[in-house]
């Protein structure tokens, strides 16, 4: 078994190696192709109503696409982790149901960004363990094949490569696509990607110069991400500095809105309601926010995290700290929607740079 | 109740000061006054302690109409509850209707402890306008289940 | 795949006022399917969620032995402002309700073996130390473990809870059962006093013992300083934790102290976990 | 402007030299194009942080709620006008504040400029003279900064603050908004049914994040009343009908109180226009009661006052 594997992965990167596999289509015929994957798989992409706001959604057909954008507003999490998702109805006297997955067809994101795709395989940390799986967003991501656009167009408020990231980075990706200015470049990463490409009608074996193009552009994307964070002994730095004052100044311009956590591709917290309307009522998970005095309100009243201070200190140390600790990751993949969006414009790698300047 | 039916009957929800409104409708009982059933009461102190949230809560849980009703200016109870009230429901008045809110939803009206036949009439006027508006859509929080979700 | 946000359901079988004040309530909650009775193992220390459809779900700690199959017991404290507790008080016998769990990792009671136990309980946190108690005082395991000394405080005898539990195990010879209140009471037979000077007073032994502590905030910080001068150290001080959760199964996010969270890692911490731990509960 | 800037500074630097103050807070750049921060200033030698040009669009009165240390606040027209209510609610003592007044002829609105750009990545921008040059990959814009207000700077009656410690600057001359209520005038005229229309589709963009109400100067109830739990007046997901009544009675709390400074509409994240609400009472306000909110301190807000003769045609 072991051996069959290593001769596939070997196969693979010589397919790679050789660009067997990498195959473009022009820029023309891709409404085409989106056509014929919405054909026969329920299809996301990236899509926009006033052509600024983008967000991903289901479309029917390929030209409802906008494949020039720099990232959705919200983060595409919702496809896999909604706002707010049934976990069972009932009625009164009656026993609960879980909602059936709405369809057992399979779906395809096209074009999430490699900061997003990443985040996934964070939020598979959390939701797709061994102890206690949460079939809710484990049913929806086995059941999603993954087409990670690359980021040519890195905007001024990302930092992907300040936390070792990068925006051509290819993991969680099932293809990776690379716009070639006149066409696409599709490079399968997982077999379900290879055998998925050889279903596509009309693409085309990829040139040499393709590839190599789509080289010079992640060259150049890479370059324009000029944030750093220093990354080595922050945890360590974090955990001394807890109980420092700092966290004082920190939090003193946060207005304790949920704009960060919502829009946030990795954060994952989530309350959990009951709504009834006469008779019938259902139990929702809806997202919740660590920046909300409620979040950890008890009904005794105490509460543990009582002020703006604690709230901040908790959002940054969960992302690099206790995540750090507990998934040996960091929990952020340096998109820049938190920084975009804020309200008061606070900056999440501002943040970690007054930290780590700490003496 | 079976909205899509056509037995369908309003439901209409009734907040109503315990020292004039209330006493009207309760005048307009031991008067034997026929008025329609389809209204429920809630008894309030004072018009002065109907939060707007009240109102726009029941809309929002599927009543068909609402009615509000205290003391005439100047025979508060409290002395002056009413008239804060008046000036509240004025806004409120306005913001549902321009909200889109369908006008004669939301109906206010003063009805003294005497006025048993104000209080019959205002109720059968209030159903009949309601009854023509037909089922409250708006603002109705969704059969469960199929939710209007975003 | 088992959903675990699914409730079992269970039945409520009997209510047991337990206080004065009458906002403490036991609740016996019997699985309505056998197969739920069989396949739900815990551990003392261990808690479930309980949940009410229409009113919402929260965490409590199972009060009842792990040894008493089918039947499980939970002592919950009505708040005003908490609307599972009211619901639940609210509710009659005979109604049926859900429960997820078992949940976190209950006393480590493999470590516990060959040992004495000194539990330290006060108010209505007796809950899983009770738990405790009777698993180790269960015919088929009392003869694993060392000397179980009881160590209960109330503010007075109305709010001392379990008062059959306490009557019964002081008839027993293998557990010693100390009481206190804070102002004497005529007719107490029990100590006097806040807890930690009584405990001091009595000053048990640390030599091969574990002190399992759990009270208010306040009790457990006076005890804890009287238990570290009689020379328990922090690896066999044990505390159970509480904090506000939602899905109690480490996926929520909200009830970590520090990079632990207390539905997973928890409730139950030795005191020098704790120690490393941030502070914030 | 930096002229403005420089007096400011000055100001700042004495208030915290003569020690009248511990904290001003102010603006400073942000650590994007198109952005500035609200910032606490401590030590005198900081001063140089301050900034003040037309993209200071926070409003800082916030900041001043439940403080406990004595502090200078920078303060538009508007933020003055919030301040102004939050002393007549017992919500600030005077005495704890120093206002620090600034002119203002508006604030620049960036999704308004992104819209013109196309959503092209801004990278760099900087005004002199009422002129905003944005510089990003590929382009470079000289942008008419009048062009670019936020809606509530175009319907601002009070540039100058009504009420200050300390003016910086002359005051501006202040001008007759154009078309003020427009687009609620043209709602109003709509039907019923379309106004409906109109607001579910744009409360639907609503993703319950709270920054309006967060960002709100005014509101600064211990609890909200969406976040109440006993009893739970409206759901927490983003049904319509939730969302839908949590913006009506957020705007109703609003009632004779919001200064129209635009920060609700500033903070969302999904650009709703929440002033369709506020200014709509805001204007029946003026209408019916001839008030506005936060002109003078002392006044008594609408709905905490009456008369007898007040309309009510309305009630049967």
């Amino acid at each position: 078994m072991k051996i069959h594997l290593w001769l596939l992965f070997l196969k693979m990167t010589l397919k790679i190696l050789l660009g067997e596999l990498m195959k473009t289509i022009k820029k023309d015929k891709i409404a085409k192709l989106l056509d014929f994957l919405a054909d026969k798989y329920e299809l996301f992409a990236p899509t926009s109503k006033d052509g600024l706001v983008v967000s991903f959604e289901r479309i029917e057909e390929g030209k409802q696409a906008k494949l020039r954008f720099y990232n959705s507003n919200e983060a595409p999490k919702k496809l896999f982790f909604p706002q707010s998702e049934t976990l069972f109805s009932y009625s009164k006297g009656g026993r609960e149901t879980v909602p059936e997955p709405k369809t057992e067809q399979q779906r395809i994101i096209f074009g999430l960004k490699p900061c997003d795709t990443k985040s996934l395989s964070l939020l598979d940390k959390v939701f797709d363990t061994t102890d206690f799986k949460d079939p809710y967003y484990t049913q929806k991501r086995g059941n999603t094949i993954i087409f990670t656009l690359a980021c040519n167009r890195p905007q001024s408020s990302c930092f992907c490569t300040a936390l070792g990231l990068g925006p051509f980075l290819k993991e969680g990706a099932d293809v990776f696509v690379v716009d070639l200015d006149d066409k696409y470049l599709f490079e399968p990463i997982t077999q379900t990607g290879e055998d998925l490409l050889k279903e596509i009608p009309g693409l085309e074996e990829a040139a040499e110069k393709d590839i190599s193009y789509a080289k010079e552009l992640a060259g150049g994307a890479e370059a324009k991400i000029t944030t750093k964070i220093q990354l080595d002994s922050l945890k360590e730095k974090l955990d001394e500095i807890f109980n420092e004052s700092v966290w004082d100044e920190i939090h003193q311009k946060c207005l304790g809105c949920g704009v960060c956590t919502y829009l946030c591709p990795t954060c994952h917290c989530f309350d959990i309601v009951d709504e009834q309307v006469n008779d019938k009522g259902k139990r929702i998970r809806i997202w919740d926010s660590c920046m909300y005095p409620a979040f950890t309100l008890e009904a005794s009243g105490h509460n543990p995290k009582p002020t703006g201070k604690e709230r901040m200190r908790q959002r940054i140390m969960h992302k690099f700290n206790y995540f750090v600790e507990t998934y040996d990751e960091i929990a952020c993949v340096g998109c820049g929607r938190c920084l975009r969006n804020c309200p008061a414009c606070m900056d999440i790698t501002k943040v970690i740079e007054q930290i780590n300047n700490l003496k | 109740m079976d909205k899509k039916a056509g037995n369908w009957e309003p439901k209409i929800l009734a907040f109503l000061c315990s020292w004039c409104s209330y006493a009207g409708a309760d005048l307009a009982g031991v008067s034997r006054l026929q008025y329609p059933t389809n209204i429920r009461i809630i008894k309030v102190p004072c018009s002065g302690r109907i939060n707007p949230v009240f109102i726009v809560k029941a809309l929002q849980v599927g009543w068909d109409g609402v009615l509000v009703s205290g003391c005439h200016p100047g025979d508060c109870h409290y002395l002056s509850g009413n008239y804060y009230a008046r000036r509240r429901f004025t806004i409120l008045n306005r913001l549902l209707e321009y909200a889109g809110i369908e006008q004669g939803r939301v109906h206010f009206a003063w009805i003294s402890a005497g006025e048993g036949k104000k209080f019959a009439k205002t109720v059968g006027e209030v159903t009949e306008v309601i009854e023509k508006l037909g089922p409250a859509t708006r603002l109705v929080k969704a059969e469960l289940g199929n939710g209007k979700k975003k | 795949m088992k959903n675990p946000y699914l409730p079992i359901p269970v039945r409520l079988n009997k209510v047991t006022l337990e206080n004065e004040a009458k906002d403490l309530k036991t609740f016996d909650l019997a699985f309505v399917n056998p197969q739920d009775a069989k396949a739900f193992k815990f551990v003392a220390g261990q808690f479930a969620m309980i949940s009410i459809n229409g009113i919402g779900e929260a965490p409590f700690g199972i009060a009842s032995s792990p040894m008493n199959g089918g039947v499980l017991q939970f002592t919950v404290k009505r708040y005003p402002r908490g609307v599972l507790t009211t619901a639940l008080h609210n509710l009659s016998v005979s109604q049926v309700l859900g429960l997820r769990g078992p949940f976190g990792n209950g006393y480590p009671v493999k470590e516990l073996e060959s040992k004495n136990i000194l539990v330290v309980g006060g108010g209505f946190a007796l809950t899983t130390l009770r738990s405790l108690a009777n698993y180790v005082l269960h015919k088929k395991n009392r003869a694993k473990f060392g000397k179980l000394t009881m160590f209960v405080a109330a503010r007075n005898p109305g709010e001392m809870l379990y008062k059959e539990d306490l009557e019964e195990w002081s008839k027993r010879g293998d557990i010693e059962v100390i009481q206190t209140i804070d102002n004497p009471v005529e007719g107490w037979k029990g100590k006097v006093g806040y807890a930690a000077p009584v405990l001091k007073e009595l000053a048990p032994c640390p030599e091969n013992t574990y002190a399992v502590v759990c009270g208010p905030a306040i009790m457990i910080k006076t005890c804890l300083f009287v238990l570290f001068e009689l020379g328990f150290p922090p690896e066999r001080i044990v505390t159970s934790m509480e904090m506000k959760m939602k899905c109690g199964i480490g996926k929520c996010g909200r009830c970590n102290i520090g990079s632990k969270y207390v539905c997973m890692d928890g409730p139950v911490f030795t005191h020098k976990q704790l120690q490393e731990l941030s502070g914030e509960y | 402007m930096m002229d403005l800037q420089t007096k400011l500074r000055e100001e700042a630097k004495r208030l915290l030299e003569e020690k009248k103050v511990d904290v001003v807070i102010g603006y400073e750049d942000g650590s994007m194009a198109l952005r500035t921060t609200p910032c606490f200033v401590k030590d005198p030698r900081d001063v140089e942080r301050l900034v003040w040009n037309a993209l200071c669009e926070n409003n800082l009165a916030k900041y001043l709620i439940g403080r406990t240390n004595k502090a200078a606040v920078i303060a538009k027209g508007c933020d003055v006008r919030s301040i102004v209510v939050l002393i007549n609610e017992k919500q600030l003592e005077k005495e704890n504040i120093i206002i620090i007044g600034m002119p203002c002829a508006g604030i620049i609105d960036r999704k308004k400029i992104y819209a013109y750009l196309g959503g092209a990545d801004v990278k760099q921008a900087n005004i002199e003279n009422g002129i905003i040059n944005v510089k990003g990959d590929g382009f470079e814009e000289k942008l008419n900064v009048h062009d670019f207000l936020h809606d509530s700077c175009l319907a601002c009656r009070y540039r100058n603050p009504v009420f200050c410690d300390i003016l910086v600057g002359e005051e501006i001359p202040e001008v007759e908004p154009k078309d003020e209520y427009g687009k609620i005038d043209q709602l109003e005229e709509k039907s019923s049914k379309e106004r409906w229309q109109y607001f579910s589709k744009e409360l639907s963009k609503c993703v319950r994040c709270y920054a309006c109400r967060q960002a709100c100067p005014l509101c600064y109830c211990k609890t909200c009343f969406v976040d109440q739990s006993f009893p739970t007046w409206f759901g927490k997901s983003t049904d319509i009908s939730d969302t839908f009544s949590f913006h009506l009675v957020r705007a109703l709390h609003m009632t004779g109180r919001c200064v129209d400074c635009g920060a609700c509409v500033r903070a969302c994240p999904n650009n709703i226009d929440l002033r369709m609400l506020t200014k709509k009472i805001e204007k029946d306000i003026k209408e019916l009661f001839d008030s506005e909110a936060g002109l003078s301190i002392g006044e008594n807000t609408p709905l905490a006052s009456f008369s007898e003769d007040d309309p009510q045609d309305f009630i049967g």
